[in-house]
């Protein structure tokens, strides 16, 4: 079980956050109307073997979106931060 | 007024012993305070002027006189008090709306109190976070769940005494949840003659 | 019949003031208090307890522990009946009842021991070969048969009655494991004033202290253990529990423990209790256990491991035999030796495979005149159904005769293998040692220690030393000073003087003789050494390859006495290093578990929350019929009489049209929203415009997903400059909310936008029909309900008997309705005052069937039609996207495929007999026979009889829909062989200019 | 050698001693006509069917550990072709019908039982949706029966059909083809069919990068050697994200996830139906061990580690406990997991890559193994004609450009929730 420390309210079992994948992901411009750019923003990933930059909201908790560094094999967490203001991600969640 | 219904009604008298006792906390006022992003500080300190707490910016909880204001998430505070509480009126009336917001969400949570020397060891039962008292405090806030689907507000009010703050809806669910986990220790559930 | 022939006449740690009475097979025996059914089943002679796996031979007790592969018994009786659990790890309690498995008519005497006949067919893998004849469907045939033959215990049919519990808990340093070195791991850790769990999982501490006969600081091992575990359960810092597996290591430190705290009654308050538990620091000290060494025929009951044997003896007070020969290639066996000699047991003498032993112990075993003979292995146990006896031979390359020895008991020490499962859970693959001859992990992360036997240290006093300085070093490197203890020195405990002895001398012994007969390498899946040459033969050398193609290993015991003899015969085929042949990695768990304490109280009515409307009390005392909404449950109607759903429905529906009706729409999510951004923020989310809504109005919305595709529909409504109260299907509240909130804090974090769920704050209710707007303002005050000053779409506060409500003008129902919103406390005595009121109108309660009907009038889509691959324009809302501005889903949704006209959209259909009722799920086809490959025009999606119009209508998805109005086409359910003519139509049935709803 | 009842016997009487090889060990060639990434269960019956079907013999099947140590051993088995959308239904309906002459076409017996796959509906919502995939599924020549209440309860009379139910049993679809298949069996038979008609399989060989000549890809970097080929096929499941972006394509539409399964004691069977309990996200079925597989919802985060966590398990197994309460006492023996592909709209990729010579077989999530004969099937007919099969022209890389996404759960681009 992976232990998420959240800026806001310390500690906390990964249960309380749902995930929210690939932090790297910009959602474009306004006013942006490149199909490419838009499909990359919703269907393309990071995926990496290794450290991984993520968006997790603690959900069960105080609600904020959380960017983290964990590593993919080790599990192991070497950083979290608010996310706000910082990447965006796409699709529903 | 027409009648207020509480959410526990429904629920039996219990009592198979004193390690821990459940009671509804009804007829109080919880005020969520929301500020923006830039704001929080100028809230706080409505928040200190009206009601007189020393409410210091992200601060856990602080109560005096029945009035209490408790970190309910980021720039997100509760105050909670008795109904009709003339303090919430002032601090609405006060709030500049380029500050923050004020919406009363009495309603939306069943206030459950937890007194005993049981109480921890109950609650452990379904919070994935340490309440050893070295590590949860006196008057501590913590937003979490009660087992995987059960989001809670808890208050750590004192020693032994927790309060917990429960969606309306999951009220009677997580109140028989309590009752059936206490069990082992010995359980009193006193409903509110409403 | 002597009472428990083999008990010794003094000794062990059981209490015999306190005899047992308890049921195997349905004769009574009598045990003591401190036995485990094992030892009780010793003492009283029984050594066949069971039939094995797969070729049905006689096996019984083996061990002592948790390792134990072949006495499995079902104990408990009825639906308190466990299958399979371990008679070695089973305390004996008065009542106990017991039998065997896998055998019929007993253990003694089964018939299924036939299958050893057929022993050469059932080789590794024989299943692969063949079962394939005759025709495509043999297996099926040739399974039903297998089947009967699968599985050992029997699984009761009915509920488990027993309560199991879970808990989460927090500590600074787990131990794991009481014996010597986790004592003092845990006593050192204590000291520094560290949070200690202690857990343990046989019943009584001590670990090996109890089986062996060393003295610590002059004291007897258990003694000294009894008084160190005292002094732990006083300190208020430190948990000690009994009985408890520490069953698996999970990442950032958390593990699952299960504790089986109903283990001595049939009948427990909590049967067992999962312990969810995070440490700052872990400290292994789980002990080894013995492995066997191999000869034909070594499943005999008799055999047994000799560690076990010297644990009956000791702890127990149980002879294993009349005559017992020890079999080894390593020092510890001969502990076994002295210590049966010294209760006066026979020992026939001590077969070595090693040529030369230390001198030390050649002496001691001639002073007790043990014969000892070296460089000679054991070939086979005799006996039919129990060891009689056993064939040697010598190892010395003379070729010198086999030579036969008497006895009823073959204690075998083949080496230890620390216990590691946990060790490699998290750490990784452990390594071959072959100085210790067994598999370590070395290397593990700085949070883990591993202390004792489980990291190869076997000498007691060296267990004592490694443990205090674990324990002392985990409290330390917490920041832990050793204040909370007195006289700590912030020095490692003092280490208490245990005897000197001189570490286990160990000699690989991996290919024995070969004999006729069985030899068995994983005794609880009947996995023969002969099993592995084969496998080697064809190609499954890999551990893997080896595990999966022979089963060996995957038994409940997970091979931790057969692994590594496995793997040196493997080595040895491939003609490599052990360490080359690698291992087979661990799992979760370290023994079987309950899965009953995985659930917890979570079952039953509990397995999920229920969540209650504020009117639910209401709705049960009229006698409701609920229906699911994920966590919720609605009334779906409320039957008058013996009403069917059907005649129910289409009285509430009608009712609502022509009189008026109240249902409760508190499930809805609500999301207030707040700030100056506000207006901006939804104008972005969704897909029309929302910069003019005024106050006091409310506006329909529709948002996308970022791929375009229809997430949620609903109205917001404004109270205030910066005040907005947003609603959801029942279905998407928190999806929206995620949704949102994703979107403020991550997406647009300057936006100065508050959401919050409200939900639970409001009960809703729908108060639709003609008489609505006349009923409400009898009982609303501070609001003229009148259509001038309170049209469709209007929004407003006022109050009902002095409740403080929102009223909002809007309908779902197609009628003249409003929705009222209560604060949920009040909700339902405004619902009762609205009842009251509503008497001289005649409203009615209505469910969510008579609101699906009503809905389906109109033509309005929800859940059914908006199923997560619906676009507006599937919809036909595609003229509301306002394309001259950013909002989600903007540009995905302009795809081809999006976009593609050959897209089924939203259209309605009447049956042609009007009286012929429409099913959900129909697939529409333009002939009425459901051929394979018949091109699928689109499918019906919502259906229901309208009162309104009389007559069965739906809605649903058709390609071409609009070109095809009024054509006739043909809803077809294979599943039931029905079809049924339809007629296209618009998707609104009812007053499509919407006069009623603005009357 | 074939196998058979004869060969059975005749080996017993020579204790078992003189069993040949199931397939050769052999060293990598310099260059293959084909390789296939991947020893999993796509990869060899992809190998197979390119041997057999297309007549490419000069084929290596490269796999990093051991054959069928990836995804094909680790599942809980399930077979079905119970899908609702045209993409997918007829796709998985050949490799139903693939199952069903299997261990003839390959000599082994890969336990391919027929035993019904049956999910419960608790609402009358999830009915009719039940209803409409049954309906299409008739429609496309698989069978379906929608079961009631009472139907369900006369064929897994175990459920919990007590007032105690949380989610009470409104009714179920059923289809009775679908089933079981032995995991290893499956890799195993085809390693050896594919190894008897020529394959290579190499075992142990890890693919680190690839080797490129004029813009195309010519072979690949691997810790024993480079070995060359004029096609590639990848069919790496789990690691495909990893694998393709050593050839250059980067940032697929996929996440890794770990999903765990479970497995109890053997006990006496009582339970001869695949049952899927969707409200709480648990299948199940019974080994012919007599041991109960089951899963449930993927762990929720990128992972390569094939191992989960504590709340999942208790997650999945409250759920069962829900639908069988007579589960509690039963024992949970081992719990494992593997690294799921988890693609964009929960449905696979099987198609030819922008890159020249690069073939990629991606995306299953957890349902490919019931795929593992049509996606080899597929996959070798798009290697060897370089055109998309009609079965899984559907899945093609760039459906999510032009909007033909395959979404049969309906809940967007979230892998994680497909
Ligand atoms: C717990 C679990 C339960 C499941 N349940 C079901 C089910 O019930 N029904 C169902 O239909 N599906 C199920 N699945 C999904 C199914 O198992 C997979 O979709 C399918 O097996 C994937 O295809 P594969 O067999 O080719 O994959 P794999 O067996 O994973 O094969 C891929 C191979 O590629 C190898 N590889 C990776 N990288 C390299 C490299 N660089 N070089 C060389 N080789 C490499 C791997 O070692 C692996 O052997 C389940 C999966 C899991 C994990
Ligand atoms: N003479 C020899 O060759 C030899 C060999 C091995 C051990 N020993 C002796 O054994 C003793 C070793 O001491 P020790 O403390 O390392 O081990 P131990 O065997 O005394 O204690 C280990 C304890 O851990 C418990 N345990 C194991 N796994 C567990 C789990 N997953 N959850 C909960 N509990 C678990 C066991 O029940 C046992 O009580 C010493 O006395 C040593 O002399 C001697
Ligand atoms: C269908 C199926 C049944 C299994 N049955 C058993 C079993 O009875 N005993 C066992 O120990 N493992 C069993 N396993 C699990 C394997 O031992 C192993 O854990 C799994 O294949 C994953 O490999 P790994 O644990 O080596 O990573 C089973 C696996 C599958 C897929
Ligand atoms: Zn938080």
């Amino acid at each position: 079980m992976l232990s998420i420390d959240c800026p806001q309210c310390g500690p906390r079992d990964h249960t309380e956050f749902s995930y929210g994948g690939d932090a790297r992901v910009q959602r474009p411009a306004a006013d942006c109307d490149d199909p490419t750019v838009w499909h990359d923003y919703v269907y393309a990933r990071e995926n990496p073997r290794g450290v991984h930059h993520e968006l997790w909201q603690h959900s069960q908790g105080c609600r904020s979106w959380l960017e983290l560094q964990r590593h993919t094999v080790t599990h192991e967490i070497t950083q979290v931060r608010l996310a706000v203001g910082g990447s965006v991600s796409g699709g529903s969640r | 007024m027409l009648k207020s219904y509480s959410a526990l009604a429904a629920v039996p008298a219990v009592w198979t012993g004193a390690a821990v006792h459940l009671s509804e906390l009804a007829g109080l006022s919880i005020w969520q305070l929301d500020a923006w992003q830039h704001s929080e500080r100028q809230v706080c300190e409505l928040l200190a002027d009206i009601t007189g707490l020393d409410v210091a910016v992200g601060a856990s909880a602080v109560s005096a006189d029945g009035v209490r204001v408790l970190w309910a998430g980021p720039a997100r505070y509760w105050l909670v008090c008795s109904e009709g509480h003339a303090k919430a009126y002032a601090l609405r009336a006060a709030l500049d709306v380029t500050h923050g917001s004020m919406n009363d969400i009495s309603d939306s949570r069943c206030v459950i109190s937890l007194r005993g020397p049981a109480a921890e060891a109950l609650l452990q039962g379904g919070v994935a976070v340490d309440l050893h008292p070295g590590s949860y405090a006196v008057q501590q806030v913590l937003l979490t769940a009660l087992g995987q689907h059960t989001p809670i507000t808890l208050q750590r009010v004192d020693h032994e005494i927790f309060e917990l703050y429960v969606y309306r809806s999951y009220a009677q669910h997580t109140l028989e949840w309590l009752i059936a986990s206490a069990e082992p220790f010995g359980v009193s559930w006193q409903t509110q003659g409403m | 019949m002597i009472e428990q022939p083999f008990r010794l006449a003094t000794g062990g740690l059981v209490d015999r003031a306190q005899a047992i009475d308890f049921v195997y097979n349905g004769t009574y025996y009598k045990g003591y208090q401190g036995d485990s059914l094992a030892s009780a089943l010793l003492a009283n002679g029984e050594r066949v307890l069971a039939r094995s796996f797969k070729y049905h031979r006689p096996r019984g007790v083996f061990s002592a522990g948790p390792e134990e592969p072949s006495a499995l018994l079902t104990v408990g009786w009825g639906t308190r009946r466990e299958p399979n659990a371990l008679a070695t790890l089973q305390p004996l309690y008065d009542g106990l009842v017991a039998s065997s498995q896998n055998c019929w008519p007993s253990p003694r005497f089964d018939l299924g021991a036939v299958n050893s006949w057929f022993a050469p067919l059932l080789s590794a893998g024989f299943y692969y070969k063949t079962f394939m004849w005759p025709g495509h469907s043999a297996w099926m045939r040739f399974e039903k048969i297998i089947r009967k033959a699968a599985g050992m215990g029997e699984a009761s049919r009915a509920p488990d009655p027993d309560i199991y519990r879970k808990s989460h808990a927090f500590c600074d340093v787990l131990v794991v494991g009481a014996g010597p070195a986790g004592l003092m791991a845990a006593e050192a850790a204590a000291d520094t004033g560290a949070r200690v769990w202690l857990v343990d999982e046989q019943p009584r501490l001590g670990g090996q202290l109890n089986r062996e006969t060393e003295l610590i600081d002059g004291l007897d091992g258990h003694d000294w253990a009894a008084r160190r575990v005292a002094r732990l359960q006083k300190n208020d810092a430190v948990t000690v529990l009994a009985n408890t597996t520490v069953f698996a290591a999970y990442d950032n430190m958390s593990f699952g423990l299960v504790e089986r705290c109903g283990v001595l009654q049939h009948k427990p308050e909590t049967r067992q209790r999962l312990w969810m538990l995070r440490a700052s620091r872990v400290i292994y000290a789980t002990g080894a256990i013995e492995r066997p060494l191999l000869f034909a025929d070594n499943d005999r009951p008799g055999v047994m491991q000799a560690n076990a044997v010297r644990s009956y003896n000791n702890q127990y007070g149980v002879s294993c035999g009349h005559r017992t020969l020890l079999y080894t290639n390593n020092d510890s066996a001969y502990q076994t030796a002295v210590d049966l000699c010294s209760s006066g047991q026979a020992v026939v003498g001590v077969v070595d495979v090693r040529a030369q032993i230390n001198p030390d112990l050649a002496q001691q075993m001639h002073e007790l005149g043990v014969p000892v003979k070296l460089a000679t292995a054991v070939q086979r146990a005799k006996g039919r159904q129990v060891v009689a006896g056993a064939e040697l031979i010598a190892l010395d390359g003379s070729g010198a005769a086999v030579s036969t020895v008497d006895c009823d008991c073959i204690a075998v020490s083949g080496g230890w293998s620390p216990n590691v499962q946990l060790h490699s859970m998290v750490a990784g693959m452990p390594g071959f040692d072959a100085d210790l001859v067994a598999m370590l992990s070395r290397q593990l992360p700085a949070a883990y220690q591993s202390v004792g036997a489980c990291s190869g240290s076997y000498c007691l006093q060296a267990c004592l030393e490694q443990g205090a300085l674990a324990g002392a070093s985990a409290g330390d490197s917490l920041g832990f000073s050793g204040q909370a203890a007195a006289g700590f020195s912030g020095q490692p405990a003092a280490v208490p003087m245990a005897g000197k002895h001189t570490l286990s001398a160990v000699e690989a012994f991996w290919q024995p003789p070969s004999a006729k007969g069985k030899q068995f390498v994983d005794l609880q899946h009947d996995v023969c050494r002969s099993d592995i040459a084969q496998a080697h033969s064809e190609g499954f050398q890999s551990v893997e390859h080896l595990k999966r193609y022979t089963t060996l290993g995957m038994a409940g015991d997970q091979g931790r006495s057969s692994n590594l003899n496995a793997l040196a015969l493997m080595a040895e085929h491939r003609g490599v290093e052990i360490s080359a042949v690698g291992s087979t990695s661990s799992r979760p768990p370290v023994s079987p578990v309950a899965l009953g304490v995985f659930g917890g109280l979570e079952r039953g009515q509990h397995f999920r929350p229920y969540r209650r409307s504020p009117m639910q009390a209401w709705h049960d005392a009229r006698g409701a019929v609920l229906q699911e909404a994920g966590l919720w449950r609605r009334p779906q109607y409320y039957p008058i009489g013996g009403e069917s759903l059907e005649e129910a429905y289409r009285r509430e529906a009608a009712h609502v049209r022509q009189k008026v009706g109240i249902v409760d729409v508190s499930s809805l999510g609500k999301i207030q929203i707040n700030g100056p951004d506000s207006a901006e923020f939804l104008h972005r989310v969704y897909v029309n415009n929302w910069l003019k809504l005024p106050v006091g109005k409310a506006r329909y919305g529709v948002m996308l997903r970022e791929d375009g595709m229809v997430l949620d529909d609903g109205t917001t409504s404004r109270w205030g400059e910066h005040d907005y109260l947003m609603t959801t299907t029942t279905a998407n509240a928190g999806a929206v909310m995620l949704h949102l909130e994703h979107l403020l804090q991550v997406v647009w974090p300057d936006l100065r936008v508050r959401i919050s769920s409200v939900t639970e704050q409001w009960a809703g209710m729908a108060v639709a029909g003609p008489n609505s707007r006349e009923l409400l303002q009898a009982c609303v005050t501070g609001l003229d309900l009148s259509n001038e000053s309170f049209p469709f779409m209007a929004v407003a506060e006022a109050q009902i008997g002095e409740v403080p409500v929102r009223l909002l003008r809007i309908s779902f129902s197609g009628e003249l309705a409003y929705e009222v919103y209560a604060p949920a406390n009040h909700g339902q005595s405004v619902w009762e005052a609205i009842m009251r009121a509503g008497e001289i109108h005649d409203i009615m309660p209505y469910g969510t069937e008579a609101l699906g009907a009503l809905r389906i009038e109109k033509g309005h889509v929800t859940g059914n039609e908006l199923d997560g691959r619906t676009t507006l324009g599937d919809v036909g809302m595609a003229a509301m996207a306002n394309q001259n501005k950013d909002f989600i889903g903007r540009m995905l949704m302009r795809r081809e495929g999006l976009v593609a006209t050959d897209r089924p959209v939203l259209s309605g259909f009447k049956s042609v007999d009007p009286s012929e009722p429409l099913q959900a799920g129909a697939i529409l086809l333009r002939g009425a026979e459901a051929e394979v490959e018949a091109e699928k025009l689109g499918h019906i999606s919502s259906v229901t009889f309208s009162p309104a119009l009389g007559q069965h209508i739906a809605l649903g998805f058709l390609q071409q829909a609009r070109q095809r109005t009024g054509d006739r086409l043909y809803a077809v359910y294979p599943l039931r062989d029905h079809a049924v003519e339809v007629e296209v139509c618009e998707p609104c049935f009812l007053d499509p200019e919407g006069g009623r709803t603005r009357a | 050698m074939s196998y058979s009842a004869f060969s059975l016997f005749r080996h017993a009487l020579t204790g078992n001693r003189h069993w040949p090889r199931a397939w050769r060990d052999p060293a990598p060639k310099k260059r293959y006509q084909v390789i296939i990434v991947g020893g999993g269960g796509h990869g060899l019956a992809t190998a197979y069917y390119l041997a057999k079907e297309h007549g490419i013999r000069d084929i290596a099947v490269l796999e990093k550990g051991y054959l069928g140590g990836g995804n094909v051993g680790r599942n809980t088995t399930i077979v079905r072709s119970n899908y609702l959308l045209d993409g997918n239904a007829p796709f998985y309906e050949l490799s139903m019908k693939l199952w069903e002459k299997l261990s003839l076409e390959l000599n082994y017996n890969v336990m391919y039982s027929s035993r019904g796959v049956l999910n419960l509906a608790h609402s009358k919502g999830q009915f009719d949706a039940f209803a409409r995939r049954g309906n299409s599924m008739r429609l496309n020549g698989i069978d379906a029966e929608l079961l009631s209440r009472e139907e369900v309860q006369a064929s897994v009379p175990h459920l919990d059909f007590s007032a105690q139910a949380r989610f009470p049993i409104f009714g179920g679809l059923c289809q009775p083809r679908g089933g079981t298949a032995r995991h290893d069996a499956v890799a195993w038979g085809y390693a050896r069919a594919a190894d008897q008609l020529g394959v290579d399989l190499i075992q142990n060989c890890e693919v680190s990068g690839f080797l490129r000549e004029n813009g195309a890809i010519v072979g690949v970097q691997s810790n024993r050697g480079e070995i060359r080929a004029d096609k590639i096929g990848l069919a790496v499941a789990g690691n495909s994200s990893v694998v393709a972006a050593l050839a250059g394509l980067e940032r697929l539409p996929i996440e890794s996830h770990v999903l765990q399964a479970f497995v109890t004691e053997a006990y006496k069977p009582f339970l001869d139906t695949v049952v899927t309990f969707g409200a709480g996200h648990f299948y199940v079925s019974q080994s012919d061990k007599g041991g109960l597989v089951f899963g449930g919802d993927i762990d929720g985060y990128n992972s390569y580690a094939q191992r989960g966590s504590l709340a999942v398990a208790e997650d999945v197994i409250t759920a069962g406990l829900a639908i069988f309460p007579q589960l509690g006492r039963l024992k949970l023996l081992r719990n494992w997991g593997g690294i799921m592909d988890m693609s964009m709209d929960g449905s696979p990729i099987i198609c030819k890559t922008e890159q020249p010579g690069l073939y990629l077989n991606a995306g299953w999530c957890y349902g490919g193994f019931k795929a593992t004969p049509a996606s080899g099937w597929c996959f070798a007919h798009t290697i060897a004609t370089d055109q998309p099969h009609p079965l899984s022209a559907a899945f093609s890389l760039d459906r999510f450009s032009r909007g033909y996404a395959i979404d049969e759960k309906g809940v967007g681009p979230v892998p994680g929730h497909h």
